[in-house]
């Protein structure tokens, strides 16, 4: 059954937070990534390390920040670092167990786009670009992708690829790459061919209505079922955690 | 200020206004767009609103940028605009490249190594690779950037002109090291002795930084850490009041040219804002 | 301490003693010494009175190495002895390159561009240079230097292991991060709360730290900066001391081979020059 | 007239800090450099910026330190940066007017020996070796050396170049390299093919004393002339600061 007291966003929320494991270093960016990371910090993994590509390092925030360099990241982190020494000497040398990334599209090998919809030189839509996103798809060691599915965020072929997945002829061979999809629909991972598949189905879901969420054939775990349900505990963290929160902190996913 | 940015910048330069959502040097911006500089090309990590306003005053052919996003809010409708219609052109990097380019121009080097895999964006300008001369492994290299001034605002200086800062730095040490000349605006002057004794850490000594102005709420609506908070309420509104051109204007002429200074800028906004502002930083 | 080193220090290995002037780990040396480690490289910018009694321990196969002096006093003769006799490898470059190489380690690039001109150390090795993709720019580079351990001092550690210092850092945050693992010893372990409020500075999140041991006076005869001052006498002593291999020896067995731990160790020295160097690092 | 007050070394001090600019920054080495840079400071260039190796910006010491990470040089300076910082973003970028080094053999091109007397392989003495010396000789915009001058520290050729000078082919082209050289018998320029003139003598000294301590044809500029003694504030403020100093502060020139 789905969970009427949180809106699909919130349900994402839960279910990312479950991938992540006690003591993770976790890259964390704001919106939805940022509820998930704090979320599981407070019900299974007290000891997970925020980090947030401004600069900030095991941050402790006691409210969710609007952005990636809010003063309330800043005030109980252990510290801030410039920029270069975070990329260089943290995510390039394999330092962050765990990237969270958002995007406007997503094909079927963790490609992502939040660059542009429509050509680059005449774009439809200009979108923000990487920021950090395409190195930290390049370095860390797993990626949990966050967005909503649809036909137009689940397209064929992604319009630009801001932030790379795993290539055409397989798993990228470092072990690294996108592990998880977490959606409004269902959970997904990566078969040993670097295919999206489908794991969990969202209680309000079918394989049909995923399938026709989706913009190409989708393969599908032979367990598949249904996500667990909240717990109490996932429930009321979640619930103190988005109290604390500027009432649109989920604009951003 | 004024007499700085009348004496050191020129039209046509390459600017960086440095700061990564942190002390971003909004009165430098303001006063650019008052002495209607044009053609310069702007570069930061990220435009922010910074650069819709200095679009929005026309003082930019080419921005040069890694996130060009309203972070928590949304997209950067001017700036989104100008790339649209083409009235400005743009070079596009991720961070890491950004901040990457910036170290080998702080460091004089023609290129810096870093290992983000190819995309969309490096696959357009064909990045180039470059060998390992002691193993052959092949490193992607980005060219350096060093702008012709960076601009930034600080904490504080002291009698010396010694630049001293608190918190997130992002790329703002890279940004004013890669320039050969440094403009920089400060809350406060401060006496050395009482500085060095502080929490406050030295960003810059003296023999690189050109000119010092004393800029009170020089960041706003940015924020200075521990000075005053952030004004989110300004990034919210901006969303969409900057959706119409018109609007963007109206605010220019309030804001900027209907001002003579920062401290006419300060005396516009509400006297109950800035206070909540300094109250929150002080948690 | 004891335990780390006999845990995570394998003979063979390639190990990096960080701290330049300040905060050199003579405890961790000692211990290594002690437990009789063989066919070590030694890395270290200024091999200083550390490395002299590490060599005279018969630990090291090998010193990499920029500066081999005892500053404002002379040379430094067991090192020196085992150059002239062969009974060591060196490998030699300048400071410059050597804090380059340690960077390229912590960065994990496979070279680091360093602009210093042809002299007979790079015309011995060959120094490559690589070209510019960008400009034809011919630029020299140096491989990268990744110890399999990195050992600093510093001057606190809090209850998570997170490692906070004051003071001249030389070389010590890229030869940490230069390594897979990193091993400290500390003055004192205090709260975060308190350490954070005060002006000490992080060098190293506790995730980039393998093992934290308490070891008071663990930089003595160099410095903590606040807590004791550098024992000019004690590196003045050594030049005639050390001249003599058997004066060496024997002071191994006295203050090495002789005390079980730091703690012992201290306790050999003349409480009156403790008592001065704690003294003096408070003017 | 030779001032009976002042050792060779000490006039050597007096020399070397009259050529120092006011505002200049420098690069300081421990002993007699550092004796020059704080003689300066106190005599005519008191907005002299001292910068050392070590990582130490502006030092305003209180007395003379014996290494260049003494605690006395950190605890009145403007911040400490690590050393990565100094080299990359100050040194080899041309914001260090002045370096000083001094060395165990100097050649009429202004190269320095610091490493090894005899072949490098099998040493009759080993040395201390570069430090900061063959990148502070190759970026600085100016050098001035310090040594004793005698056919040991002035051979024809010496046996090893720590520190490039001016190059067989003439100047430096970039206009930077060695500016001067300063001895216990006299004081040196380089002429526009890079080879070292005899500029000022010691008053103790001759024409034929000084080539005798030479191990080449010495260049002798035209209007060559003897150097002038101490000025009364120069004689006061190295007494002063002599007297703040570990008595073997020359040790290690």
């Amino acid at each position: 059954m789905s969970d009427p007291l949180l809106t699909p966003k919130e349900q994402m929320v839960v279910m990312a937070a479950r991938l992540l494991r006690p003591a993770e270093r976790v890259l964390v960016g704001v919106g939805l990534p940022n509820l998930a990371a704090n979320l599981a910090k407070r019900v299974h993994a007290p000891d997970l390390v925020l980090i947030y590509e401004s600069g900030i390092l095991d941050a402790n925030p006691k409210s969710l920040p609007l952005s990636i360099g809010d003063p309330v990241l800043v005030r109980d982190a252990l510290a801030t670092i410039p920029m270069l020494e975070l990329f260089s000497n943290y995510l390039q040398t394999g330092w962050i167990d765990v990237g969270f990334l958002g995007g406007a599209q997503v094909d079927c090998r963790g490609n992502l786009n939040s660059t542009v919809i429509g050509p680059y030189e005449h774009p439809v839509t200009r979108l923000a670009g990487s920021g950090g996103a395409a190195d930290i798809a390049s370095c860390a060691r797993r990626l949990i992708l966050m967005l909503p599915q649809d036909l137009r965020h689940f397209p064929p072929q992604v319009d630009f690829v801001t932030s790379p997945g795993h290539p055409p002829e397989g798993r990228r061979p470092d072990g690294q790459g996108p592990a998880w999809v977490v959606t409004d629909r269902g959970l997904y991972d990566f078969d040993d061919e670097g295919r999206m598949r489908l794991r969990q189905l969202h209680p309000d879901e079918t394989l049909a209505t995923v399938q026709n969420a989706t913009g190409w054939p989708l393969e599908v775990h032979p367990d598949v079922g249904h996500w667990a349900p909240p717990t109490d505990a996932e429930y009321e963290a979640l619930r103190r955690l988005v109290s604390t929160t500027p009432v649109d902190r989920q604009a951003s996913a | 200020m004024s007499e700085a940015v009348a004496r050191y910048i020129e039209d046509g330069q390459v600017l960086y206004l440095a700061g990564f959502t942190h002390l971003i040097p909004f009165a430098f911006g303001h006063e650019i767009i008052r002495q209607h500089k044009r053609g310069l090309t702007l570069c930061r990590a990220t435009p922010d609103l910074l650069y819709e306003q200095m679009l929005a005053g026309h003082v930019a052919e080419k921005v040069i940028f890694s996130y060009a996003g309203n972070p928590g809010v949304g997209l950067l409708p001017v700036f989104r605009r100008a790339v649209e219609t083409g009235a400005v052109a743009i070079e596009e990097w991720t961070h890491f490249e950004m901040v990457a380019r910036l170290a080998a121009g702080a460091a004089g080097v023609p290129f810096w190594p870093v290992n983000t895999l190819d995309n969309d964006l490096s696959r357009r300008r064909a990045r180039p690779r470059v060998a390992s001369p002691f193993t052959g492994q092949l490193v992607p290299v980005v060219p350096p950037l060093a702008p012709d001034v960076t601009l930034l605002h600080a904490h504080a200086a002291d009698e010396e002109g010694n630049i001293y800062v608190d918190g997130l730095l992002g790329e703002m040490r890279e940004a004013a090291l890669a320039a050969r000349r440094v403009l920089v605006s400060v809350e406060t002057c401060e006496p050395a002795r009482e500085l060095r004794a502080g929490r406050l850490t030295l960003l810059l000594p003296a023999f690189r930084v050109a000119s010092v102005s004393v800029e009170p709420w020089g960041a706003h609506p940015s924020y200075v850490l521990g000075r005053y908070d952030r004004d989110t309420l300004f990034y919210r509104q901006w969303d969409a009041q900057a959706r119409q051109e018109l609007a963007v204007e109206a605010w220019l002429h309030e804001f900027v040219y209907g001002v003579a200074d920062r401290a006419e800028y300060v005396r516009q906004l509400p006297a109950g804002r800035l206070r909540t502002l300094k109250e929150a930083a002080l948690i």
